[in-house]
């Protein structure tokens, strides 16, 4: 006999709540923060080809970087993609990472309105904290 | 006191037989199912190989042939109209199943894969016909799951972990049961206009069984306290292939996919006992054969057990030898991951348990209790039956293997005791709710409980100076080596005796643990209590039979006497004794006549 | 009715499933790291002194790195079997090759954070 | 040869707390550990509590804690676990009496999940089997082995944190209707099970798939619910 027709769901249909958007965010934020870091680690490159840099210093751009003291400040267009870039990754790493903290309490509080409360509180955390990053890094 | 319900009917049991009837009981009738198991745990889990019907899905079958087929089997002590009626419920209730959800094993086509299994045969070429309908090697699980997980969707009220300890009866009719709740030790009394009980079987109460422990015979044991009479009890079926010692047994669907038995010299014997279906033969016929090449001396290395040998290529080599093929004529072969795939559990059970892996090395089997052909005499419609003239017990029925209808006689055939459930279960459960619907309560007396309550404070005042352990291992021995494959007067007067002995040492045992939350202590031995009753009947009908007939083969009457012994046992308990009657065997189409295979 | 034992961290971790359970555990441990870090970090770029102040401890630095970048090794297994369910059945041989690739980074992140610690 | 058999014991009407017992016993390599249960039984304590029926894995009375692991006991044998064997319940389940666990937890989790076939069209004209191919009822196979022994639920950290976490039997029987292509409720399984009490409490750790006594991917199966409620694609 023919084999039944592929079953799809629709998007409504398929259970794709917070939860679940929340499930795959976290896996895909995983990716995009891989992606960054590659791009911070070729840019960290690029900046010790022109700074004549150590490793120690490459990685350190990489990850931590210091916009006051960036070494090539002097191309504006690059300034202000540097920042986009640390604003996207901010924005990705928090809502990865405080996502991951409402999940954690997520797992040892079952009741109700502890996890409302839990929710509303991570989120006003995380519009916080993304403010702040966002104009220090963009005024620095 | 203050725990009682009142259903119109109730269900002991929650294995194939007791869902069945409480589905369809609960359809007409307010119904609950108690269980002294959590309902996925009862016996029919365990159930493997296939369930019967002719559905010709792979080859041309008909519910004549299944019927005659049964008839033969059961050595023509079967009742020939109910086992007609079962076989033509077979197709509907093998596709019901499937539309309930049960996931059976299917064809290139689509439809419900089948296996050849011992018995089943095309009626003209006297060759296996591929009859039972399979879930891997677990169709009784899948069984059991579809129908709890119907009855749970169909809302029906559950008492689980509630064991029942005695059936009310009220002005000659049944009007509930009392049952201990496990976890709390109270009792409850179940009000009731009728009353199914589908407690399953006794197989417990021999060494060697491939029976659960929870096979004690409650149901038989609390009918036959009230003076209710037992059908058959003498016939009791070993399976052929258990695994050596533990008994676990080893569906025959292993020898539907070409296995073959092979004794210590290495030879297949099956053909010298069943020329034409060979290893396919019923089981009564392959377990005494097993035994006789034991005796002769053929067991593996000298000792009491066979081979089951289901390796590709002796599978192959004996397929070719046999002339069998596939359902497009080209020749039967089979691969290792073939077997795999369609025996996991078999497989697993080796592995796990003798660490022996059935693909590359031979299985050491031996014959092993399995099977209850007695039990509560029923007619086709579940309600029991009290007498030679068939009478009603009015509000009582029973199902499954606690029952004796009876469509399985003098030997079961393999894969009819899945259909009887799903086909007598489902019959029992639309007859009680019609009864229920017409009658009233019967008024209960002022404390129902007293029966059980003192049933319990014997246990607990005995003497002590008995082990019921020690009481418990010493009945499984008398009853698998004196009334076990072959039977003989002397054995069986021994059996009798002894078992009197052991009832009478029962007495002075004493329950230690005297708390009331899960006193597994008090109801095991209370269930011994049962099996002791039950082991008694067995061994005195099997010395009153006087004849060879299926499952009962008697070294010192070896051949089946129509003459006087095609009738049924019919066995009450009375002031401590056994009594025995007889009733007639219903004979429609098929006239009784030699049994070869 | 019954008796309520809790399962707290001490029994949990007796529990011997042969499992990469303890991969669980770090990775929690990691998470919630890098979380700190990360608050800490935005608080220094906002200038908040003490905030600097911890983030140049070089224990700190070690202890959030360290599990950081077990995390991150050990996401990027927990995404790729997620997103491949039939990779699954290769469970054994993902965390043999994570543990294979945290190890010598381990070791290469311990001599930069030390290196920059002793030799600024 | 001897074995010691060191087993968690609690009665409710007498004791305040747990202890344990160790009893010295005959036995054999190939015994299981559920016929060592039994000689205790039998001949040192007969107030033992346990539950137990089959004695050959296929009905999930006996699942127990064995050597720190879970395990069925009548599917484990001595020579498995070694002379020195500690045995107790099961986790994160109340303990009701010895190693008997309250299953209610359990059973209540599994009966969330719609575990049982729907499907409310018409059936085939000729009154027939409901068609299947061969593969589409391979499909789902592994997850109908499940015999709701509760062996996984009690081993994932995931519900000892948290007991309304539906737990990896109840995922698993989901699994067993969701994919199982003539059954038409998927959508709304899968919506019970993304809410915060399902799935996304899973964090893979894999106890689930050791422990569990019929060799079921339990991990995987989970991984494809949840890839299905993403992506919508049930085959
Ligand atoms: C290993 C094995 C393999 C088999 N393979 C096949 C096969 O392939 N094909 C086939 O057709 N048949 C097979 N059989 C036979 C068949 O499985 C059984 O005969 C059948 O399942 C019995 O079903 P039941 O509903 O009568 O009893 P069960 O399923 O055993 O149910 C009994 C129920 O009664 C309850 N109960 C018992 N006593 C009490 C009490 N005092 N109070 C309350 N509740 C009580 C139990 O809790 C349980 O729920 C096999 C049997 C075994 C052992
Ligand atoms: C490349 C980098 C990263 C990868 C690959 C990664 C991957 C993951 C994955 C796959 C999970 C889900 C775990 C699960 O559900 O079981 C997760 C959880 C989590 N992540 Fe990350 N992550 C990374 C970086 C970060 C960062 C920078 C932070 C902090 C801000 C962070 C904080 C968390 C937290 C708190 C959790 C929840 C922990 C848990 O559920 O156990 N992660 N991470
Ligand atoms: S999935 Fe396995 S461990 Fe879990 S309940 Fe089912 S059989 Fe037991
Ligand atoms: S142990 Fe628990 S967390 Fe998931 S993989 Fe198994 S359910
Ligand atoms: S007793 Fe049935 S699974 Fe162990």
């Amino acid at each position: 006999m023919e084999t039944a027709k592929p079953r799809t769901l629709p998007l409504s249909k398929r259970g794709f709540n917070f939860e679940m958007i929340m499930w795959i965010f976290t896996r895909l934020t995983a990716l995009a923060m891989y992606g960054f870091i590659l791009a911070g680690l070729i840019g960290g490159l690029i900046v010790s080809a022109q700074t004549g840099a150590n490793l120690a210093d490459i990685l350190r751009w990489a990850f931590l970087p210091n916009l006051n003291e960036n070494p090539l400040g002097a191309y504006i267009w690059i300034t202000i993609l540097v920042k986009l870039m640390v604003i996207a990754f901010v924005l990705i790493v928090s809502g990865h990472g405080v996502h991951g903290v409402l999940e954690i309490l997520d797992d040892y509080f079952a009741g109700v309105v502890a996890r409302r409360w839990f929710r509303n509180g991570i989120i006003a955390y995380a519009l916080v904290v993304n403010a702040i990053a966002i104009y220090v890094i963009w005024a620095s | 006191m203050a725990n009682i319900h009142q259903f119109d009917v109730v269900v002991v049991g929650a294995g194939g037989a007791g869902l069945m009837a409480g589905l369809y009981a609960s359809r007409g009738a307010k119904t609950a199912v108690i269980s002294k198991l959590y309902p996925t745990r009862s016996h029919t889990g365990a159930a493997q190989g296939g369930i019967g019907a002719a559905l010709g899905n792979l080859e041309e079958d008909k519910p004549e042939w299944h019927t005659y087929d049964t008839v033969k089997g059961s050595d023509y002590l079967g009742d020939q109209d109910a086992i007609e009626f079962m076989c033509n419920e077979a197709i509907d209730a093998v596709l019901e199943l499937e539309h309930m959800g049960l996931p059976f094993d299917r064809t290139p086509e689509g439809r419900i894969s089948q296996r050849p299994f011992g018995g089943h045969t095309n009626n003209e070429t006297g060759k296996p016909v591929r009859r039972a309908a399979h879930a891997a090697d677990r169709t009784g699980h899948m069984i059991l799951q579809t129908l709890y997980q119907q009855c749970l969707k169909n809302k029906v009220n559950f008492f689980d972990e509630y064991q029942a300890l005695e059936l009310l009866i009220v002005n000659g009719k049944a009007a509930g049961v009392v049952a201990v709740e496990l976890a709390t030790g109270e009792l409850h009394t179940f009000h009731a206009k009728a009353v199914i009980f589908a407690t399953g079987g006794h197989g417990r109460i021999f060494e060697v069984t491939s029976n659960a422990y929870a096979y004690t015979g409650d149901g038989a044991a609390m009918l036959l306290r009230k003076g209710l009479p037992l059908e058959d009890m003498e016939f009791f079926q070993f399976h052929p292939t258990g695994i050596y010692k533990l008994g676990i047994l080893i569906t025959e669907g292993v020898r539907g996919e070409g296995g073959v038995l092979i004794n210590g010299k290495g030879e297949r014997f099956m053909p010298k006992y069943a020329p034409t279906v060979k290893d396919l033969a019923s089981r009564d016929v392959v377990s005494r054969a097993i035994y006789t090449e034991i005796r002769e001396g053929r067991g593996a290395n000298g000792s009491n057990y066979v081979y089951l040998d289901v390796r590709p290529e002796s599978v192959i080599k004996y397929a070719a030898l046999d002339g069998r093929t596939n359902p497009d004529g080209s020749p039967y072969t089979i691969t290792g991951e073939e077997v795999l795939a369609k025996l996991p559990d078999i497989i697993d059970f080796c592995r796990v348990y003798l660490g022996v892996d059935p693909v590359t090395q031979l299985m050491p089997i031996q014959p092993t209790a399995h099977y209850t052909m007695g039990g509560i005499p029923t007619n086709k419609y579940g309600e029991v039956v009290i007498d030679d003239k068939n009478t009603v017990f009015p509000g009582l029925y029973a199902a499954g293997e606690c029952a004796c209808v009876s469509v399985h006689g003098g030997n079961r055939l393999g894969t009819n005791s899945l259909l009887d459930l799903v086909v007598f279960g489902k019959h029992s459960g639309i007859k009680a709710a019609e009864y229920a619907n017409q009658v009233d309560f019967q008024e209960l007396p002022g404390d129902a409980e007293a029966g059980a309550r003192s049933q319990f404070d014997t246990l607990r005042n005995g003497s002590g100076k008995e082990n019921a352990f020690d009481i418990a291992t010493e009945m499984k021995k008398v009853m698998f080596d004196l009334v076990g494959i072959y039977r003989n007067e002397k054995d069986m007067r021994s059996a009798v005796e002894k078992v009197r002995g052991l009832q009478e040492r029962f007495k002075q045992v004493r329950v230690t643990d005297t708390g009331r939350i899960f006193n597994t202590d008090l109801l095991n031995t209370w269930e011994l209590g049962n099996m002791l009753e039950v082991a008694e009947v067995i061994a005195h009908c099997a010395l009153n039979r006087k004849e060879s007939r299926g499952g009962h083969s008697r070294e010192d009457y070896p051949e089946r006497d129509d003459q006087n012994w095609l009738k049924h046992t019919l066995a009450w308990k009375k002031d401590g004794n056994v009594s025995i009657g007889y009733k007639p065997v219903v004979i429609t189409k098929y006239q009784p006549k030699k049994r070869v295979y | 009715m019954g008796l309520k034992r809790n399962v707290g961290l001490a029994v949990a971790l007796r529990y011997k499933g042969k499992t990469p359970f303890w991969s669980y555990i770090l990775h929690r441990i990691g998470g919630s790291a890098l979380f700190t870090f990360f608050t800490i970090y935005i608080m220094a770029l906002a200038g908040v002194d003490f905030a600097s102040g911890i983030l140049g401890n070089w224990l700190f630095q070690i202890f959030s790195l360290s599990f950081g970048l077990f995390h991150i090794i050990n996401g990027l297994r927990i995404t790729i079997l997620d997103l491949f369910p039939n990779l699954i059945r290769r469970q054994r041989e993902a965390i043999w090759l994570e543990w294979a690739v945290f190890l010598p980074l381990y070791g290469f992140m311990l001599f930069v954070v030390f290196r920059s610690a002793v030799g600024g | 040869m001897e074995v010691t058999l060191k087993i968690f014991r609690y009665n409710p009407e007498v004791d305040k707390k747990w202890h344990y017992e160790t009893y010295s016993i005959e036995a054999e390599e190939t015994d299981r550990i559920l016929d060592l249960l039994e000689k205790v039984k039998g001949h040192v304590d007969g107030t033992l509590s346990f539950r137990r029926s089959c004695a050959h894995g296929v009905c999930g009375s006996d699942a127990l804690r064995i050597n720190g692991r879970n395990y069925l006991a009548c599917k484990t044998l001595v020579r498995d676990v070694g002379h020195k064997i500690t045995v107790e319940p099961l986790l994160g389940l109340k303990v009701i009496k010895d190693l008997i666990v309250d299953m209610e937890p359990f059973f209540n989790n599994y009966k969330k999940v719609l575990p049982y076939f729907i499907n409310e069209s018409p059936l085939p004209a000729d009154g027939k089997e409901r068609l299947q191919s061969p593969e589409d009822r391979a499909r789902f196979d592994e997850t109908t082995k499940c015999i709701l022994c509760a062996a996984c639920t009690t081993s994932c950290p995931s519900y000892w944190g948290n007991e309304s976490y539906l737990g990896p039997a109840a995922l698993v029987t989901a699994h067993r209707f969701i994919f199982d292509s003539r059954d038409e409720a998927a959508s709304q399984r899968l919506e019970i099970l993304s809410e915060t009490n399902g799935v996304a409490r899973c964090h893979t750790i894999f106890n689930c798939t050791m422990a569990c006594p019929r060799d079921i991917k339990i991990t995987k199966a989970i991984g494809e619910l949840k890839m299905a409620m993403v992506t919508g694609k049930l085959d």
